[in-house]
């Protein structure tokens, strides 16, 4: 038992900061006053990344160029996250890439994979349905075969930044007879195909980030069907055991404390440093130290997959915990600044006037907004039935 | 000792909720706090006009000579439906300034447009620095011929776009944060000197950032003493937050109702979610956090006429009981909303961000729970 | 609305604080340290109460010589937690006292109804069973009726100061074909009937309040069955419903916080008053603040039954919030006497040695045995469920 | 970065788990606690004899040369056993004491001697006025001579009464909280001017209350350096702090495993309590308790030898995560078995009390969240 990292693993870290140094898009650095990101900027970093040869570590041989050890892919995620480099969105190469090369013809992963890997096709995420939540398997959309093509019918939500997708991967119902996981299949559907309409959904922040998409007589070829009819579930099971890793959102918890702390030491309060308040400096202590053992739980995590033992079902401690302290950290910020956590920022518009320290902006609604990681990903009230019924045996 | 309430009372609280339910459903609310305008004149000229803005004014000064009972009344309801026209700003801070601390020509002179809607005012007291310490001013006024030269600026003066009146407070002496030399000011928001900034806040409301260069006005324009102001202020905050607990409480009420409404129909696992005991006992706990808000917001309400210590503490008790139960039944409701209590469209959020809000308003749940300590 | 009591009201309390001045036992005033009660300890104060006919002004006449309004009550038990009287027990004049005098015969109530007044006869509970919990409908104990007697076989336990008792009330079942709530039938029992052993229950806290009560073949006399057979889960509900005032404890837990504050006023902390803690005024802040909540939740149940409403299913927020706040005040005692909080103080037989301030005794035993009151008169959790299904409608 | 054990400690903590289940069951363990000795020299000599005591003693030294991952075996193992020996007394602050503080010839001397379980000691550092201030000390060592004259007295001194030897703070200079000024010193318990009163703790302890009556003892009874001892106690009592969180985890892990256990055998309404979702939900946020204890118990464990600061940290750190599990676990543990979980039969309540005392030793939750905040 040591905490120190092998030689390797420290020059390994060198070189990763080394190369995020030279290569981070700065402007896209933290989070800035008034900046909105474009298209582009969220895939500046991905593009990056790419060339480097350091997008898909976690893939297989032949798409991998490197193979890092859980470890290294804990470095790789620390010291992005210290960075502030912007985060490299799922949909591709998390999730319908991985179900792809695992579950597609050769012809399907020819003709996908190029696309997700470059960055030249965005992708988004046809799972969930209204009123299902967390209970995936309760969806509607149907898929009906008509000769060379199925015609899908329905509606997907919370379809995150499908106002920028190119394609987008679905669950459909195949077989409405059978049984609710089973009768499912899964579709690569192009956006511009006649018939999908996407509605924006905006959220209490303002913020338009996720959608509706509507499927009106959507015709999909067969070849757009990965893996059998009715196996649809096999995939979106194997998807969303995948790439767990950095669920626990600790190395950007610790940024947002430091910032938090920052910020504490420009507050007031009665004329003292907002961060010497004994209540401040009390919540500060015990957000940190459930960071802390967070943290360890995180590499034990770490430790045991090193091992060749596989994350186990404890990650979904690792996503309660997670959130919970990242929630809690938008709480203290919105705290911290008084007042000043009451001018809205519209996400939509920019404001003609932003009253107060840069900081402020925003921050209520960025509470508000995070109210969301304990609902997505599975709830974490779902996260706790988990863990009763496959740790606890209850 | 009594809880119920006058037949009057009931008669008021029925007519303020019939009028709610007609005029001011969700969708418009939301429309109206979207618009250019954010408010609607003509439902404060229906307030003023129904009595709810002279509720708690002598009848002498042109109101109906209620009590903080009918202000706890009408904030209540207007809480369950999100009103945003500045019943607080006005019938409570105003009309509390001039009548705890206004001479009599002051009360005849200005009381009866507050009740008739006419005059509107927003009260100008927190500054960047000073967080939550009422004390805490480098807004000065300089004592100029007859009147004051005020200088300074003032930060998030919630309901000042709407406004034609300012209440401010400055310091006419002492330190920084001296509890001798604060002055009360009425100042017009057209004066000379007088700009503003305005800004939409996140709970649908409006305020401005408010600066004061060299506006010069009349010894007649101070309410209260001078260089003994800030006990008034104490006085009217603290009725500001009997008010606001009030508001929470209706606002809370609809969070709790929606939530196990919802609870009951939508479908999880081919269960409706409101059958999982985990969220059955959370509701429970959302519900006894009502509870017991409505109890403090009844205390506080009832203590508003007690000596100053029991008062503070009656009113630090209520900010910090409405502060927790308003976060964890906010929380809590969108929680067991899921994605759709994320919504703009639904009303969940919006009553989330005001109770947020109104944790901020007078100093939140840390503030207070010192400010009590500091009484016992 | 007003908060301000009659003159009336206020004038009974002048009369009863005078009355409590002037008669209560001073030598059982509050908790002293080395003291354990005898068993006439225990009825002191309500022989004191009998004889003044202030004994059970709940009671309906002709066993009443007083009747108080709800607020005269709640005076009433205000003055006496405020002046630390003991505790009267409720098993007579709280629970048997009224299902004799409702359900019983003119005999039952000519025969026990005296004895119960005057403290002569000590009562206990024989209602939970090893295994039931909350769920005492679920009891197993029988009562076979053979001629003029029932035979009674089982076991109870947690009967509460049964080792002073003369009689015992038991629930008990008639009927082993009935529905659980049903064929259940309500027994008073001479503690001296053959076949009765009582063995002691030590509690963690190595205090003996407990036992359990064991029949073995114990015959009862038709005649000591209250109302008809297999009608005992009336009176069970109706003793259950029966007399929650005083359940929330607000005014003990007042004299409670009280004593607090006045042990953290002679604690030091680095030569500081410990009161002078940021942490313990925020502590005691919170408390206080919820007390206030609670009392004024009380005050308006209060008003609802004295304009004649009753006392709703609220009374499990009562019950609920009470007991909550009762343990948090002994996690706070214990925490303030620092590693005073370490001495056993044995409740069985005196300690040959008492380190520590006086105030210090005791205190983690205190607290550990206050634990049993989020489990027992219905576990908070089952009050929890009670609040969803009766005032929710979940 | 490791968190593997390696084959040694495998084998220490499998022979110590079989060593604890054939002769440390529960019953045992209650009857020895009450009885008049109130612990089992055998015990303590086979702890001796297989190396426990020293397995983190340098092998000069009579130990087996092991680190603190071998202490934080043995405390988790003796954690769920709820052994009372003086494993923390001995192996890990007298110890702890000498091996940073001693002189070769004190190590030479006395570390094979507590190693061998000849010695035993007692740690007399908390004073009445002192809370968990370690530098608050009224005790005082005057110098005499070659040695010192000691006076004072100590509080709530566990182990003393099976103690030969005592590990005494005293101020040899310096007010009553100065950092500077503390000193180390090892008094034997029969020195003349001792004396001590026994008593049982909660936990089914033993400890006593120290007085020091000019009680002289030679320089060499000074560890470390006169005048600078505070360095290290607080290094010593943060190692201890390490042992006493592996210590919690052993306890915790027994009471959930327990708890979860009686859950599915016990039932209510016809089903078994495990099966109802909130007791579901609690039993799992006991197991994050848990989890989060243990990974806070490697953290602290591993980080004993970095610089002061961080080491403080860490152990405050380590101390906070502990008391708030222990008391969520032991509370939830008693409420989820109900009126059985209070019995004193049950092993339930034991494990409670003994968590509860955990959170007091050396610093409860918020003297450690103070600490960790003063370091930041």
């Amino acid at each position: 038992m040591d905490l120190n990292y092998t030689p390797e693993d420290e020059a390994f870290r060198a070189e990763v900061r080394t190369f995020i140094e030279e290569n981070q898009p700065q402007h896209l650095k933290g989070r800035k006053r008034g900046e909105y990101r474009e298209k582009e900027d969220f895939l500046a970093w991905h593009r990056t990344l790419y060339k480097k040869g350091w997008l898909v570590p976690s893939w297989p041989a032949p798409y991998n160029t490197v193979t890092w050890s859980p470890t290294q892919k804990y470095i790789w995620n620390e010291e992005n996250a210290r960075a502030e480099t912007p985060a490299i969105l799922p949909f591709g190469v998390a999730m319908v890439g991985p179900v792809i090369y695992t579950f597609g013809t050769p012809e399907q992963k020819e003709r996908f994979i190029p696309g997700i890997l470059s960055g030249d096709v965005w992708w988004c995420q046809g799972y969930s349905e209204p009123g299902a939540g967390s209970d995936l398997a309760s969806l509607k959309t149907s898929a009906v075969r008509e000769g060379d093509h199925y015609i899908i019918n329905g509606q997907k939500t919370w379809t995150t930044l499908a106002q920028f997708a190119d394609w987008i991967f679905v669950l459909a119902r195949t077989d409405k007879n059978a049984k609710a996981q089973e009768g499912i299949s899964f579709f690569l559907v192009d956006m511009k195909t006649p018939g999908i309409t996407v509605k924006p959904i905006i959220m209490m922040d303002g913020g338009h980030e996720v959608n509706e998409v509507w499927f009106d007589n959507v015709k999909v070829p067969v070849e757009n069907r990965i893996h059998e009819e009715n196996k649809g579930w096999t995939c979106a099971k194997f998807l969303l055991s995948h790439e767990r890793a950095g669920i626990a959102g600790v190395a950007r918890s610790k940024n947002a404390i430091g910032r938090l702390k920052d910020m504490l030491a420009m507050e007031k309060i009665d004329g003292e440093k907002l961060i010497d308040d004994a209540d401040f400096e009390r919540k500060i202590a015990e957000l940190e130290i459930d960071l802390t053992a967070l943290e360890y739980t995180e590499l034990r995590t770490l430790a045991s997959e090193q091992a060749g033992k596989g994350p186990g079902l404890e990650s979904s401690i690792l996503k309660i915990k997670g959130t919970e302290i990242q929630q809690r950290i938008t709480e203290l910020v919105m705290e911290g600044v008084g007042y000043y956590a009451l001018p809205f920022s519209d996400p939509l518009a920019h404001n003609e006037f932003a009253p107060g320290p840069e900081y402020a902006e925003g921050v209520t609604q960025h509470y508000a907004n995070m109210r969301k990681t304990s609902i997505y990903g599975g709830s974490n009230e779902i996260q706790r039935n988990i863990i009763a019924k496959m740790v606890l045996g209850l | 000792m009594d809880f119920s309430f006058t037949e009057e009372q009931t008669l008021l609280r029925n007519s303020v909720q019939k009028y709610l339910q007609n005029t001011y459903d969700f969708d418009t609310r939301r429309k109206v706090a979207k618009s250019e305008a954010g408010w609607r004149k003509e439902a404060y000229a229906y307030f003023a006009e129904n009595g709810l803005l002279g509720a708690a004014i002598p009848e002498d000064f042109g109101g109906l000579g209620g009590s903080a009972v009918d202000t706890m009344i009408i904030a209540e309801e207007f809480g369950r439906a999100l009103v945003i026209e500045p019943f607080l700003q006005n019938a409570v801070i105003a009309a509390g300034f001039l009548k705890a601390g206004g001479t009599n020509a002051q009360k005849e002179e200005l009381l009866p447009a507050i009740a008739g809607g006419e005059a509107i005012y927003a009260f100008a007291y927190a500054e960047p620095q000073g967080r939550y310490n009422l004390a805490d001013l480098t807004t000065t006024a300089t004592k100029s011929g007859n009147g004051y030269t005020l200088n300074g600026q003032k930060a998030v003066v919630v309901g000042a776009p709407f406004a034609g009146k300012l209440i401010v407070t400055a310091r006419t002496s002492g330190g920084q944060r001296d509890a001798d030399g604060v002055t009360v000011f009425i100042v017009d928001k057209s004066a000379k000197g007088v700009s503003t900034r305005d800004y939409p806040t996140v709970d649908g409301q409006r305020a401005s950032e408010v600066t004061l260069e060299n506006v010069t006005v009349g010894a007649d324009a101070v309410i209260g003493e001078v260089g003994g102001g800030l006990k008034l202020v104490e006085k009217v905050t603290d009725e500001a937050i009997a008010a606001l607990a009030a508001e929470s409480t209706g606002a809370m009420k609809v969070l709790n109702d929606t939530t196990i409404e919802y609870s009951k129909t939508r479908k999880q696992f081919g269960t409706p979610i409101g059958k999982f005991q985990v969220l059955q006992h959370r509701m429970v706990d959302m519900f006894m956090n009502y509870e017991q808000s409505v109890s403090i917001t009844y205390m506080v309400t009832l203590k508003l006429e007690e000596e100053e210590a029991e008062r503070k503490k009656a009113a630090s008790a209520a900010k910090v009981q409405i502060g927790k139960a308003g976060r964890f039944i906010g929380q809590q409701a969108v929680q067991i909303h899921g994605g759709m209590g994320m919504t703009d469209e639904l009303n969940v959020g919006h009553y989330f961000k005001r109770l947020t809000v109104i944790d901020t308003m007078f100093g939140n749940v840390d503030h207070h729970l010192k400010r009590y300590a500091s009484l016992s």
